[in-house]
């Protein structure tokens, strides 16, 4: 048992720390650093960085062109680029599409899609929830007919994340209706430029547009495009949602927002508060336990009572701490977060002169967009029904 | 002590909410408003009688007082309406009310009372969080006149305002007329799609007419702690909303095959949320009675107090009706959003609950500890 | 609308503060000043006063010999009575069993029982819990047969409040077995002297023994003990629970406990710490707007959204805050709270020298026992579902 | 960066899970121990090894490190076992061990390896709370030793006590035999039934061999913060113990006709409390590899830290567990309140939460703020 790093690591973690400071554009360090908005090409503009480096899939391994990076190193990779002022990594071909390829695609799917990913050539939006279907995977009603080589798909997708800005779609649809309602469903992936594909942006609440809706209407899909076997889908999509484990309590972006607490309390005269201090204080010795948590359930001898769900754990009380340090942004902010304007949030020039200092302007929208995450990736309710039922079943 | 409502406040009440079920229709409440419809309605508002509710019959108003003003804010937040009403040109009104000379009241109290005119108060200053300071705005005595240099910024309602209250110089007050050359809007909207604007005082001159006399930081601190009353009726209004919508969602709403509102831990947040409800009506009232006392130091205790129990409640049920919207929750078309965007723009209005947390110690440390 | 109170209830909160002041034994005082232990000697002590006084029973109507006070002037009588230091009013006689007997006792019971109450003569345990039944009082199983003029009750009552120092009990019996298990029960009352009946004292958590259980083994209670209809004792039992709501929310407990912390906090030297003035700070607004919840409740047009559960809600949130006032105090306390010693907690002389300052040695007995208040009378759960369920068929 | 353990770790954690599973039968486990009891399982823990775990092997003991004596506390808290050890006799012995005179050492550590002596640590004053601060207690020197007067309060195991080591004077420590005249013991139970004593110097008088050269306040908050991380570890292993015994509670306590398991929100409650148990279980290991620690303000940083999450922790899980309990939970009978006991006298015991969250900050503000 040790605290500190191993001299590898270190070496490691200076290597990141100083990769991104010479690499990462000092525009984008800027946008993230005022939490405004960013598109495709902002993320590319880092990505493409991170390519050049062999870096652009952490969580990869060798074989596929990732960096074969241990779970520590992926984590102070991790860390170490969101101090730095680096957008996270959001690409879900690299972050979920990716291993289920790597585990159940065919070699041909294997060559033709992955280097793309890494690339950051393709993008790739998810298809899972449907209307009326919240977390439960098993209620797709979307379906996929065979019709010779191909299949052709109907149904309309929910809360598509960056479908906007994504040239391909992986996604469960029903190709056989079952009285399990987990069995019958298939992973297919579908080119976004198909016709009877129509993606309508929905409107958030911080006034961005992060989700869409999907409607497919008679979509012809080749029948090459299955992944895995036919009508196991289901399983993959809880293979691909259960996978991303490093980085799910958010530890890095926790780091970030507690830095930003820290840098607009000395921006704007609250350094000295008492009452700021405690509650800073209280949050970074929460941080501090999640994140000697997660480190710790990667250790031997060291699974926690319930191992199955770790990863829950960890959400549950990642997001809401996120939550908390949001809320305490806004109140570092006062008055300076009540002005709104769109265009400045995109990066865009928007009012001039700016309607607020640029620092606090957008913590508003940040801290209304953090609301989110307590509900994507399987609610806190349901994270807890899901804790506790493991441990009472154990 | 008695908080019991008369026929007459019952019947203000209604009258309120049955004006705003009309005028707000709850699919879009909380929709940024154009400039005509925001016109209109504030024709409309003026019609109902809102804005003379608490000026003196001799301005034509009503000469009601502060609780009046809650019973209709408590409705007005139940839609989301009202637009810089409390927030802006209610205080500014007070300050003329309570300050100004008998010319600047009988010019400007009864056109504020038929909605005739707006006077918006501009007195937050750009670097200042809650606690007023000296304002940087400058104001020189020229002539007979002023001549006030500065900005002044967040105001709720400049580009409609045709004037306004402005604090300046050492301590002092002035009427300015939107139209006076050097006065400029820089518009936008806040948060909650509200309009507001930063006002820009560039060498504008004023006739020495435009002072307001007797007053200064005293009545521009008492004019805050009025508006803060009346923003937390109108916030206590906005949590029942929201309380009524999410439940109504989670009775329809079925997720692993029974209505969610059948799950026990969503059911004891409904009582937490009713909970904050009864406790912030409880505080909206002691505010509201609060904003009529003349000792100062038991109106900032008790405001504050007010502020800090409803900016809590607000924050909790705000939080709570979005997450239990789930995904829908984050999106524009809910209207749980709007409800939490309003609520979360007056919890950062006239100080947060950190902030009255840190007034309501400082005044209890002064007074004796017993309001009763 | 007012805030101020009316000037005849401010003379009467003179009056009452004057007579705390002036016939408040000081050594009893100062018992309930240290949190010690108090016997039916002490409390008894204080009523007599209040008896003589004609306040023995502040909840009663002038024709039962009560003051027949608004319930304004019992909530000031509580909140002056408890902010002098006096005990608490915790007769069950007064506070449950006296509201029935007014409601459905025959003239003769109310002749026989209610005087000798309010001159503290009879003391009354309440029996309604048995093992194995909650707060659901129709899970009674001790049974009464008739025999003659004569019923014979066996059973087993547990959690019976301070039936050590009782020489009566009411209680509920099943008289006759029921399909719907809230018929059949009847309200009885029992002279404890009767042969069959044992007593236990229960040893608490905080080396208390304020609660007991009761053995009835072929006790024979006479047939005029019954109180209304026979079989009818649940609803007579739900009336009784639900009538005593002056007081459910314990302002006046915690205006005397946050005094408390104050005092103490003066006393040791922490009078200055901002920290513990923002935690006050933030109990004291609680309080108050609690206090204000309670008052707007008593007054006309001022009904709760689901006025049927309002002293549910009182009762969740004055518990809860209360509990986090005692909280506060053990944290005043410091090292100061940990030496136990019984004797002194009883009033009795315990080790000499004292093991710890007498201001700070009851605060973990007394935060130990404050656990209960969310248990007893209905647990803060039950009360939240009661809350909802009234909301959701309102 | 590793918390794994090796397999001597499981071999120590398993053998004392054993030993204590004999020795503290659970449904008596809290219950005061008499004195004839008391020394029995004194002599059987010394039997186990663990006063000696942390000794150098030159004195006699095992030579390992607070990494192993938090396995052990941890399975002590399960079953609230291990008397005075960890709060008193442990810091005495590190003491010793860092800072005592070889002859100190080897008169002392290898009696105290074996249980043949037991040294306690005196070291609070009446009116402290959790800071050092310089003793009131005397030392002055005479002829060629010391006289002592004095008071040192709350003295865990203090009746049983051989000796004591006591801090007096500017910033001294001496190791006092418990028979020196003048030496008297105030006997009496903290609130989880422990032994502990008020110990009077009174005129008390040391050879000059009874001063602990090298030692002073730094080395005794070295000891306090070695003692706080196996608190940590101990508070842990009582909080675990808490959750199982409270949810086999609600899997056979019925209500409302289903066990009361099945109520979702004691679902959630046990959800949370195991959150809570991880985190403290990690933040244990921080501060036992933290105790280690030659630089002391990330060792006040990371011991405070880890104070805080537990002492939150055990309060959340001790309410928690009395109220899953219901009224049963009340009783001395039921083993919940003993737990919740030991768990608050392990939190006002050198510092509660809050006043390691400022200790916490202070050290914050001096270091870097990032322990990587």
């Amino acid at each position: 048992m040790k605290l500190e790093f191993s001299a590898e690591d270190e070496a490691f973690r200076l290597e990141v720390r100083s990769f991104v400071r010479d690499h990462l554009p000092a525009w984008l360090k800027r946008k993230v650093e005022l939490g405004l908005r960013l598109e495709r090409a902002d993320y590319v503009a880092w990505y493409e960085r991170l390519y050049e480096r062999g870096w652009s899939a952490p969580s990869w391994p060798k074989e596929y062109g990732g960096p074969g990076w241990t779970p520590l190193q992926r984590y102070i990779f991790d860390e170490e680029a969101l101090l730095g002022g680096a957008p996270r990594i959001i690409a879900s071909g690299i972050l979920m599409l990716g291993p289920v390829l790597m585990a159940v695609g065919t070699q041909e799917q294997k060559a033709r899609y992955l280097p793309a990913i890494r690339r950051s050539e393709t993008w790739w939006a998810q298809g899972f929830s449907e209307p009326g279907a919240g977390s439960d995977l098993a209620q797709v009603r979307t379906t996929a007919v065979r019709d010779g080589d191909h299949f052709i798909v109907n149904g309309h997708k929910l809360w598509t994340s960056y479908a906007h800005f994504c040239d391909m779609l992986f996604c469960l649809v029903r190709t056989e209706s079952s009285s399990k309602p987990q069995n019958g469903i298939t992973f297919m992936l579908i080119d976004m430029k198909t016709p009877g594909i129509t993606v309508r942006p929905i409107r958030m609440i911080d006034g961005g547009n992060d989700l869409n809706e999907i409607y497919l209407d008679n979509v012809r899909v080749p029948a090459e495009n299955v992944v895995g076997e036919l009508n196991k889908g289901w399983s993959y999509g809880k293979y691909l949602l259960g996978h991303e484990r490093t980085g799910i309590a958010g530890i890095g972006s926790s780091k970030q927002q507690i830095a930003r607490v820290r840098a607009l309390a000395q921006a704007h005269g609250l350094a000295d508060d008492p009452a700021l201090a405690a509650r800073l204080g209280a949050l970074e010795i929460q941080l501090m336990a999640l994140e000697f948590t997660g480190l710790r359930m990667l250790s031997k001898n060291q699974e926690s009572r319930v191992p199955s769900v770790e990863a829950s754990m960890l959400k549950v009380r990642g997001t809401e701490l996120r939550q908390e340090i949001y809320e305490l942004l806004l109140e570092v902010a006062g008055p300076g977060a009540l002005p709104f304007d769109e265009a400045a949030l995109r990066g865009d020039q928007g009012l001039v002169p700016p309607v607020a200092p640029p620092d606090l302007m957008s913590l508003a929208a940040n801290y209304l967009d953090s609301r989110k995450i307590t509900i994507y990736g399987g609610t806190s309710e349901v994270q807890r029904n899901l804790i506790s039922k493991a441990f009472l079943t154990a | 002590m008695d908080f019991s409502l008369t026929g007459d406040h019952l019947a203000l009440r209604d009258a309120v909410r049955k004006f705003c079920d009309g005028e707000y229709p709850l699919h879009q409440c909380g929709n940024a408003e154009a400039a005509t419809l925001s016109a209109s309605r504030w024709a409309a508002l003026a019609e109902l009688g809102l804005f003379g509710l608490d000026i003196s019959a001799a301005y034509d108003g009503s000469g009601l007082t502060a609780v009046e003003i809650m019973l209709a804010a408590q409705e007005l937040g139940r839609r989301l309406g009202g637009g810089s009403w409390i927030a802006s040109n209610l205080p500014a009104a007070y300050i003329l009310s309570k300050a100004g000379r008998d010319a600047q009241r009988s010019t400007w109290l009864p056109k504020i009372a038929v909605g005739r005119r707006r006077l918006s108060l501009a007195y937050l200053e750009s670097g200042w969080r809650y606690d007023l300071a000296k304002p940087a705005v400058t104001a020189v005595q020229q002539n007979r006149g002023w001549l006030l240099n500065g900005t002044k910024i967040n105001v709720p309602g400049a580009d409609a305002a045709d004037g306004f209250v402005v604090s300046a110089g050492d301590d002092a007050l002035f009427i300015v007329d939107a139209r006076t050359p050097g006065v400029s809007v820089q518009s936008f909207r806040t948060l909650d799609g509200r309009a507001a604007g930063h006002v820009t005082l560039d060498g504008a001159t004023v006739s020495g007419e435009a002072l307001i006399t007797g007053a200064g930081r005293a009545v521009l601190q008492a004019a805050i702690d009025y508006a803060t009353a009346a923003l937390c009726a109108e916030a206590t209004g906005a949590i029942e909303a929201l309380i009524d919508l999410t439940t109504d969602y989670l009775k329809t709403r079925e997720q692993f095959g029974q209505p969610l509102v059948k799950f026990q831990v969503l059911q004891h947040g409904i009582a937490d949320a009713l909970i904050d409800l009864e406790q912030s009506k409880s505080m909206a009232c002691v505010a509201a009675l609060a904003a009529g006392s003349e000792d100062a130091g038991q109106r900032a205790r008790l405001i504050s107090a007010a502020k800090v129990t409803i900016g809590n409640a607000a924050r909790r049920v705000g939080q709570w009706a979005i997450q239990m919207h789930g995904a829908m929750g984050m999106t524009d078309e809910c209207r749980a959003g709007h409800y939490a965007k309003r609520l979360l723009v007056i919890n950062q209005m006239f100080g947060d609950a950190s902030y009255h947390l840190q007034r309501f110690i400082k005044h209890m440390a002064q007074g004796n500890g017993n309001e009763s």
